[in-house]
């Protein structure tokens, strides 16, 4: 191995340590590495062999084997690839539409201080309102179901992008501000050369972490008011017994939003270049 | 850093006449700058020195045009100050390079956004002046790659492609470490004595003080005000050998003795922090006097 | 809630919401307006000693849901912020540990919590822990990797001072850690109480018999709309009141930080 | 001046240190050689990336050496098969300060003894009171560091260190982020609190006149790779005032160092450069 092993349980943790499990996996040391094989091979290990075990509450979770046999069956029918599409079109749509709405309201009102104050209390009252409860007005007010499950999925990604932006733009170093008016910017350089390149990080981190809260709203919706899409098709699956299929659809999700948010992150990289180089 | 001065510092005189200035409500204000009339001469290196906490800053940032005095006025050549512009421009000592911005970019970001200049002139001069401070092969470079002392001459290209009338400089060299420091201030006197551009600096640092400064202004504690005018009349081009001679000791001694008069009146009102600086005035006096 | 020197504006600007509210609904039934239920009507029934649809202030059923609601979050919140942070902290302290546990929850972070109905209705008896367990998840995972994050955020300098001071390995932990990663366990636990709330409505829905999301949805069902507009505004209430008692903590835990702050 | 005290002999004998991060070879340290008397005060000066804290974190056991070995009153304390342990009788002063932001300044100053078990609270906290009276800093202890201004926080860490009675107590350049004034009351502080109880210190410093002022041995070294350039006994009477910092024998000294670190600080700053330019 290559660290010195520390004779003590604890070394200082190392300030770098990655978080993310992309990044995680990048900078894992040999030790992490073998952990995090034994880690998951034991737990699916320990899933597989629960019911002849006897493992308390997972008896009537159907095994990995069954999981593995029931994708393959999921996988081989357009039901399945018909739902994901459908419910990628939703969260691409809820998604988009809430950070075309999001971002620029967000840089207004940082910029203008009486809008700010006018408008982020009823930001204030409306954002506690979890998203689900919504559901109800949106298949009221909306003409179809399809735009109602769109709606709240983008309720979910706006509230979160919206502050971003608001934070980042309104947190700028005053001093910055001060050089680039001493320079002789007009509002204009003011606006594209200083202020949004300044805000980019912020609105990466509440792009990123919209997407998430997209994914969760979308199984939300599906599973309530939706009759097609992958949230359906898990409670679908869930209430004709079909509890492989169920699982199969809750890892999908998973992957589904896990690849999206680090899409997301990665462009959030190449936007901010300069963060890269710390 | 050789070679004749690519540029003409544009240079005017800075005139500040009997200005007040105060924070907060008609409840409670509190007046940082009281009655304080000053001038830094057309093509000198005039030094700002004061106990810390006596409003230096504040004047800086009057005189660069982003805070309006409550009363009195500052005008540069006749015209009064009322907004920032590209003729004083202003080094702080956190540094304010873009950090979105490569050192280039940073650099160009005055004429471009002026408009004065082509873009091919404009390049030309950027190009020039990043050879001149040295930082030529870091021109790709984001400021958080650079040392501190290169982020310092980084920024001191920034502004000085725009040909300022009056370079405004607050305690710029504060966080280096001691070898940077005393470099850049060599660096920065060689660069002053190729341009004798008007320069307007402020530090808390007598050595720094003396060695950079034709007039030395000492200013007063807070509300600050101005207290003495010394002359600083050291040849040109100078170096740290005017360490050594006596009229430095005897110059520093009669500044620190302005210097502690004031900080210890005020020692009863201000606070256990501003403690130390008396005590550190009563120390560095007795150093000097041998 | 940012500090806005002017208050007023915010009433103005809340008022033109519910201004707007009226105009395009009750007034004008402008189009698609027209289906949602009106202000005045909701506020009437509301503060209706008799409501219509039998949820008013002055009714029982209206403080049942609540309470029911209330207690299944902040039971859900205290054994998640519990078990969370001392996870979280086990993590931060210990690399194996760290090694053997980060894995799987990375693996099942990305999960949506509602995607976990189904399992935690098949693992959980009865009808009041699935969705107990579910509020709990939804805080459980955001509390254990901030808490981590917490602690990968302090300094060495501060370990190697305690190290060198002599500081034993429990010393360690309860002075240089816990302290140490407190403020981003706050942050972690603002996001963890709005993730409760939302996990908690949603699992009331798909199988709940009482509660502020059951009650909404079957508001919604049985056309009993201004009812559903009581329960949001509820929700909305003690949603933002549960967040300011966690920040209320926070400032009383940390004195450091906030003297800190306004001291120098 | 004979030593007083017993405790603190410090050999360091050709330690050496070398890191490769990602395969290329940096020689911090080469061939380090001294021998500190206990009871004196030594001081290392010189450029950036000399090696200075490197050789300062190997004596405080936070390092280890890859050649040589380092001896505290003749019992082996660090060489390269044998990892040294921190303790309390090495007490490190960092750069950034290290007092703990949570607790209190009283809490700080008495944690040393109190955390190791040797000292009740009580008995701790009336010695700790009396040490940071000396140092000037009565009736601050119920205050939090993050309310203290730079020099105070300095004297609080220092009598944090002290408490211990470490048999050597290392500054890493402890008043670089003061101004000059500040620097001058703290380190006529430390000269009180070293007249009063003189033990061994390893001070780190860029400051050559602040190297000159507090030494009894300055260690001049180079950079890349960091060797000892010259050592000098400054052989003036303790206690010592500001008033010596004009004397000829002082500033005799101090040119002498001066001459040798200039050109070496501009290799370092070239060195520097060319580095961040790759």
């Amino acid at each position: 191995m290559t660290a010195v092993p520390s004779t003590r349980l604890h070394r200082p943790p190392r300030p770098a340590f990655a978080v993310g499990m992309m990044r995680w996996l990048r900078a894992g040391s040999n030790l992490e590495w073998a952990l995090a094989i034994i880690s998951i091979v034991g737990l699916i290990l320990l899933w597989e062999y629960a019911r002849p075990l006897g493992v308390p509450g997972l008896e009537n979770v159907p095994p990995p084997s069954e999981v593995i046999r029931a994708s393959a069956k999921l996988l081989s029918s357009d039901i399945y690839w018909q739902a994901w599409g459908l419910s990628l079109r939703r969260v691409a749509i809820g998604f988009l539409a809430a950070q075309i709405l999001g971002v620029p309201l967000g840089l207004a009102l940082a910029m203008n201080r009486t809008a700010l104050d006018t408008i982020f209390p009823v930001v204030e009252i409306l954002r506690p309102i979890p998203p689900v409860a919504w559901i109800p007005v949106a298949i009221i007010f909306w003409p179809t179901r399809e735009l109602s499950v769109v709606f709240i999925v983008f309720l979910g990604a706006f509230w979160i992008v919206l502050l971003n932006t608001i934070g980042g733009a309104g947190s700028i170093d005053v001093n910055y501000r001060r050089a680039a008016q001493s320079l002789g910017s007009m509002p204009r350089d003011m606006f594209w050369r200083i202020i949004l390149p300044a805000t980019i990080p912020s609105i990466v981190i509440g792009m990123a972490v919209g997407m998430g809260l997209a994914w969760e709203m979308l199984v939300a919706a599906e599973m309530v008011a939706g009759n097609t899409g992958l949230g359906y098709l898990l409670w679908q699956s869930f209430e004709i017994n079909a509890i492989p299929q169920c699982i199969v659809c809750m890892v999908s999700i998973g992957i589904a939003g896990f690849l999206s948010s680090e899409i997301i992150r990665q462009l959030g990289r190449y936007a901010a270049p300069w963060q890269r180089q710390q | 850093m050789s070679g004749s001065s690519i540029w003409k510092g544009a240079t005017a005189e800075v005139v500040v006449d009997s200005l007040y200035k105060s924070y907060g409500d008609e409840f409670n204000s509190k007046l940082v700058i009281e009655n304080c009339s000053l001038t830094a001469q057309k093509g000198r290196f005039t030094v700002l020195i004061g106990p810390s906490g006596c409003g230096k800053t504040t004047l800086v940032n009057l005189i660069a045009g982003y805070e309006r005095p409550t009363r009195g006025r500052i005008s540069v050549d006749g015209v009064e100050v009322r907004a920032p512009s590209s003729d004083r421009l202003a080094v702080f000592q956190e540094s304010a390079l873009f950090p979105w911005m490569s050192v280039f970019d940073n650099v160009m970001y005055g004429p471009s956004v002026q408009r004065k200049l082509s873009a091919v002139q404009a390049k030309e001069e950027s190009t020039a002046l990043l050879a001149r401070v040295g930082l030529l092969e870091f021109r790709d470079k984001y400021p958080n790659q650079l040392s501190g002392g290169m982020q310092r001459r980084a920024e001191l290209a920034r502004a000085l492609i725009n040909k300022p009338d009056v370079l405004l400089m607050d305690e710029p060299f504060r966080g280096l470490d001691a070898m940077t420091r005393q470099l850049m201030q060599e660096y920065l006197t060689h660069l002053f004595e190729t341009s004798a551009q008007t320069i307007l600096f402020v530090t808390s640092e007598i050595d720094e003080a003396i060695l950079l400064a034709d007039t030395l202004i000492v200013l007063s504690r807070a509300p600050a005000s101005t207290k003495a005018v010394f002359a600083v009349d050291f040849s040109r081009p100078r170096g740290i050998e005017i360490f050594k001679s006596a009229r430095y000791s005897d110059l520093k001694a009669e500044i620190l003795d302005t210097l502690f008069e004031e900080a210890a009146g005020a020692f009863s009102s201000a606070s256990r922090a501003y403690a130390e600086t008396v005590e550190g005035y009563a120390l560095q006096r007795s150093r000097t006097s041998s | 809630m940012l500090r806005s020197p002017r208050p007023y504006l915010g009433f103005l600007g809340i008022g033109t919401f519910f201004l707007a509210w009226y105009v395009l609904v009750d007034a004008t039934h402008f189009w698609r307006f027209r289906e949602l239920p009106g202000f005045v009507s909701s506020v009437r029934e509301w503060v209706n000693p008799n409501p219509v649809y039998g949820i008013s202030l002055f009714t029982s059923d209206y403080y049942l849901h609540i309470w029911s609601s209330l207690y299944r979050v902040f039971g859900a919140f205290a054994v998640a912020t519990l078990l969370g942070t001392t996870i979280g902290i086990l993590m931060g302290w210990s690399r194996i540990f760290c090694g053997l546990t980060f894995p799987i929850l990375e693996l099942l972070r990305p999960i949506p919590i509602l995607a976990w109905i189904p399992l935690a209705i098949i693992l959980l008896p009865g009808r009041e822990l699935p969705i107990i367990g579910l509020t709990f998840l939804a805080a459980f995972f955001v509390t254990i990797l901030n808490t981590l994050l917490g602690v990968r955020s302090i300094d060495p300098v501060y370990f190697r001072a305690a190290r060198s001071l002599g500081f034993s390995e429990l010393g360690i932990l309860a002075h240089v850690i816990v302290p140490g990663a407190l403020p981003y366990i706050f942050v972690g636990l603002q996001i963890a109480m709005g993730a409760c709330w939302f996990s908690l409505v949603a699992a009331e829905i798909a199988s709940g018999q009482a509660g502020l999301g059951y009650e909404v949805w079957q508001a919604y069902y049985y056309v009993q709309f201004e009812t559903m507009v009581i329960i949001m505004a509820t929700l909305g209430f003690l949603g933002y009141v549960s967040s300011a008692l966690v920040r209320l903590v926070a400032r009383r835990l940390m004195r450091w930080r906030t003297r800190a702050l306004a001291g120098v | 001046m004979e030593a007083r005290t017993r405790s603190g002999s410090l050999s360091i004998r050709n330690v050496g240190k070398v890191y490769n991060p990602g395969g290329a070879k940096v020689v911090a340290l080469e061939d380090i050689s001294v021998e500190i008397r206990a009871g004196s005060f030594c001081v290392f000066v010189g450029p950036s990336g000399c090696g200075k804290t490197t050789l300062l974190n190997t004596v405080a056991g936070f390092d280890t050496v890859t050649a040589g070995e380092i001896y505290l009153d003749n019992v082996l304390l660090s060489a390269p098969e044998h990892a040294p342990q921190p303790g309390s009788d090495r007490i490190v002063v960092f750069q950034n300060g290290s007092l703990f932001p949570w607790k209190t300044v009283l809490w700080n100053a008495v944690c040393g003894p109190v955390q190791q078990g040797r000292m009740k609270y009580a008995e701790a906290a009336a010695h700790a009171r009396e040490l940071l009276a000396r140092v000037g800093l009565k009736g601050i202890e119920a205050q939090y560091p993050g309310e203290l201004s730079g020099g105070m926080k300095r004297r609080v860490e220092i009598v944090r260190a002290l408490i211990n009675e470490p048999k050597i107590l290392l500054l890493d350049e402890p008043f670089r982020a003061l101004d000059a004034l500040t620097k001058s009351v703290v380190q006529e502080y430390l000269l009180e609190l070293y007249d009063l109880v003189p033990r061994t210190v390893f001070f780190i410093t860029h400051d050559v006149e602040e190297a000159v002022f507090l030494a009894d041995t300055v260690i001049v070294m180079t950079t890349r790779p960091g060797r000892i350039l010259k050592i000098l006994n400054v052989d003036m009477e303790r206690p010592r005032t500001h008033r010596i910092l004009t004397s000829e024998r002082f500033l005799a000294i101090e040119n002498e160092i001066r001459a040798a670190i200039h050109d070496e600080a501009r290799k370092a700053f070239e060195a520097g450069e060319r580095e961040l330019a790759a």
